[in-house]
């Protein structure tokens, strides 16, 4: 394992004092070490946005705190969720008085962690509402879309919810909408090969040379389908036919679409993907309104992609749109 | 021969928390099989911590477990924080201030485990946890002091069943968790938390074992 | 070699398609299918900024074209010089009435096509001058600074020079003003595995588990010395330890810190290094005016990680300061 | 037997194409050792792209030659491109409209090749380049001339020279190119530059001793 760490068991905190000294601009500390909030949150009289999960899909989550983006987020071990404390911690930081809104991803850690944070903050007072990302085609069939994992599509969730609160909507419609944003989002990852976990200094899974697993989760989880890799055209049609018939999407859609490596993709290699893939969108008479392709939600240093795409009306456009910065995304206006 | 008396017995909790440093390795091994391949680390950190703040200093079994489970719910997060971090807190509640533990006692603290366990995870018998190790430990607790044994022989029961249990995840098709979404490839191993559930409750009755008075 | 391509043959052809379909609101092609400019390159009455180099340390060259950046850059295979000609054609795309300040890095291939296409551009009256990089402090003695490579100090050389040329400088102040902002820069880099070129289809050198490589050039070229792999502190000690006395750095300075990826090092890991190389500074009273950190300049699916610092005056300051935006770097003003 | 006619020669080119294709990987495997490993790719597609753009038509020798310089030149960049692009545009310029090739014309015109390319890479014998291939080589064919050798032998002459100088960088150390920042470290390897000269050299011998009229 040849990797640039000190202690295989700090490598959060190790990390965490870097880009706290790296991003005085953006990030402030708080008397939690695992909770991360915007220089100026709380704003008074915005709402609060929240997000929280393990660490290892860098630059998520802090790499989402910004101006229009996260107010504060809730810090794990590698791939573990973050303790119901530093949810809560995470709330409290947030708060500007308007209550909380709590955009995560679907995992049974941080289902319960939310969960009692949430029960915590209830008890002094604090409003907190929550929209759980399940934008991850294969981990589950349609009719059982409430079991599907949130992966990279909890990007646009953020950048949607955190417009729509950067506007003065209260509680409730950065819910709604931030619902909504999810509910139009679809994705699907690919891994080419495996991750090691610092601690662990192993892979836990293996890719063989030469194949490829289709449908594979950010933490390494197996996907749905093990074959040999195919040239980045076919890889381009497999993800779309999976997740094209899925909401649908259809003729006349307008879309925004992210495309994500792993961590060890090289960054021409998304691009190459994704030049197909706007092919391929155009060809069905969608719109790609918004294209994002780079290192979004990495797997450490897994090799793969994942892609996703949702669909936009007119409020989506907009706020999608918006301009933005952060460590991850920086929308500028043009 | 029939209980353990509580204001000297912390040391259990140092017990389990060598077992768990041991199999460190081994449960994220199990669990990289069809899950992330972090619940050795994650249990590790979390009994490493409680025993650290545990020291040396001996405050007694109920009070161990209360730190036991604190440390989880604060230190640890992921699925294994509140889970087992509840868990050990209902125990710690149950056996309270009492002087000394027997076996009726155990197994009413480790129903009120099980049971926040439940509350917060949903899980159920046969969906692949750490739940088809307890529950049936639990249930072979419960016979052998209905057909009253005494407290080591049903320890041992608790013990035996425990491991069964445990084994029986391997054939079993995950329900919960990350794993759930394998379906058929859930098959064929054990489940991480079945294991560590295993080791603690088998260190816990040896422990406990050692302890009788 | 599990990888994201068509043919092996023309994967660069294939990522400039991607490239220009996702940034359209910042890259245009142009008549050379090798050479791409920036949306409204040639600006009337300013000094044209080009660059040009292999590809493969992505998303250098095109990426850092953009606002106060780069006008148009010459992109050859991977890991390759452009030809002459393309070199040219940038020259052409960029020149805006003012001249062109072609800044590059010094390899071979490079060197000569620059050299030929400028005797080209001149047989027209396009006069083009020139800033060679030569940051890479491990890959000659100080004494034959000369001989030395050009690395991720070229993305702090382009800011300079673009902010210079976007304030209004002439040709002959923007690249005196690169090439003191490259004089003032030193890198080192430390890979940790090796890299594949697709067309060839397996690493071209080899890093045991366990080891790694000082000096280590983007295109692997080898380092000046292989041994056991330390923790973050040590490489960050000993990156420090090589380039600190070169320019000489001391006290009071104030500097810009690059931290760059080399393709497949988790991110977290660049900020575990950040955070003792921003330690260490402060620890000479050197202030970190900027700092950057992320994947700016890769080779490849490389691991390893390499660190730029630039002296600034009050002039570089000002200029590595100036807001900018490209697909590589985007500063907003804060 | 003393000289080619240079109108239908033009095939002499495809054989280098040929030559340069089965070596791709061979040559990316040198360059590899102790330069960046893409001197075989570099090469390859300029060559084939050369060997596309002449197609089946034979314009004759110095037309190809002036073909391959150009298409090298606009087509591969790299440090290759303009080298050997230089050195075949010069090679082309100097056989220009002759009819026939003999032994001195061959060498005035790899006499002109060497000198662009001396000129763009500054490098010298000894370097641990291309040139410590050609110029003996040259040499060879000049003295083999001057002791009244015919074509045929001066070729033989060339080619074993070719061979020769191609080894004799093994012992030397790189003072130009990527490898020059190795010092020490890129002795004990043959430079990919210098292997790609001589498969050029002998190949292009080979081609001529084919069509000795
Ligand atoms: N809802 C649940 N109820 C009970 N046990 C669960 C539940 N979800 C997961 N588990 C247990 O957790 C174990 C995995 O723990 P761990 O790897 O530490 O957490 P994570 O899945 O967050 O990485 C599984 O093997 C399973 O036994
Ligand atoms: N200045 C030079 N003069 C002559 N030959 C050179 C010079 N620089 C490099 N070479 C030759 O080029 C070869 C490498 O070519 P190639 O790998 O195609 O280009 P690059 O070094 O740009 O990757 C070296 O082996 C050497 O023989
Ligand atoms: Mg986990
Ligand atoms: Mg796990
Ligand atoms: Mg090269
Ligand atoms: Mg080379």
């Amino acid at each position: 394992m040849n990797r640039i760490i000190n202690n295989p068991d700090e490598v959060v905190e190790d990390a965490l004092r870097g880009y706290l000294r790296a991003h005085q601009d953006l990030l402030a500390s708080t008397d939690n070490p695992r909770v991360i909030r915007e220089r100026s949150a709380p704003r008074q009289g915005k709402v609060g946005i929240v997000t929280g999960g393990g660490s290892g899909p860098e630059p998520a989550f802090l790499g989402y705190i910004g101006e229009n983006m996260i107010d504060a987020v809730a810090i794990g071990e590698i791939f573990s969720s973050p303790t119901a404390k530093s949810f809560h911690d995470a709330f409290v930081a947030a708060d500007g008085g308007c209550g909380v809104a709590c955009l995560y991803g679907n995992y049974a850690g941080d289902n319960m962690n939310v969960k009692m944070a949430i029960r915590q903050a209830a008890a002094h007072g604090l409003t907190v509402k929550t929209v759980v990302a399940n934008d991850d085609v294969p981990s589950a069939p349609k009719d059982e879309r409430a079991k599907r994992r949130g992966v990279a599509g909890e990007i646009l969730m953020w950048k949607v919810g955190g417009a729509k609160a950067a506007e003065g909507a209260d509680l409730d419609a950065v819910i709604a909408t931030a619902q909504k944003a999810i509910d139009n989002t679809r994705s699907i990852g690919i891994g080419l090969t495996p991750c090691t976990i610092p601690a662990v200094g192993k892979p836990n899974f293996s890719i063989a040379d030469g194949m490829m697993e289709v449908g594979i989760g950010h933490h390494g989880e197996p996907g749905i389908e093990v074959g040999p890799i195919r040239p980045a055209r076919e890889l381009a049609d497999l993800m779309l036919d999976a997740i094209l018939p899925d909401l649908p999407f259809g003729e006349g859609d307008n879309v925004a679409v992210l495309v994500s490596g792993l961590g060890a993709t090289p960054v021409m290699e998304l691009y190459i993907l994704y030049d197909h893939i706007a092919e391929v969108l155009a060809s069905h008479n969608i719109t790609v309104r918004h294209p994002f392709v780079g290192n979004y939600f990495t797997s450490l240093e897994m090799m793969g992609v994942t892609l996703t795409v949702m669909k936009l009306d007119e409020e989506l456009d907009r706020l999608v749109g918006m301009p933005a910065h952060s460590i991850g995304l920086t929308k500028v206006a043009r | 021969m029939s209980h353990v008396v509580l204001a000297t017995a912390g040391g259990v909790v140092l017990a389990l928390a060598d077992t768990i440093n041991a199999n460190r390795a081994w449960l994220s091994e199990i669990d990289g099989a069809i899950g992330d391949g972090d619940h050795g680390i994650n249990m590790s950190k979390g009994f490493s911590l409680a025993a650290a703040a545990l020291g040396k200093a001996d405050g007694g079994l109920s009070a161990a477990f209360q730190t036991l489970g604190d440390t989880l719910l604060s230190g640890i997060g992921g699925s294994m924080g509140p889970l087992y971090g509840s868990f050990f807190l209902d125990l710690a509640a149950t056996l309270g201030t009492a002087a000394t533990l027997d076996a009726p006692l155990l197994s009413r603290g480790l129903h009120a485990g099980l049971a926040s366990l439940e509350d917060l995870g949903s899980a159920k018998l046969g969906d692949k946890t750490l739940l088809d190790t307890l529950i049936p430990a639990l249930t072979a607790l419960d016979a052998a002091i209905a057909a009253g044994a005494d407290f080591a022989t049903a320890l041992d029961a608790m013990s035996a069943a425990a491991e069964a249990g445990r084994d029986s995840t391997k054939d079993l098709v995950a329900k919960i968790g990350r794993a759930a979404r394998l379906g058929e490839r859930s098959r064929g191993v054990l489940d991480a938390g079945a294991a560590s559930c295993c080791l603690i409750l088998q260190t816990l009755a040896e422990a406990l074992k050692q302890r009788l008075a």
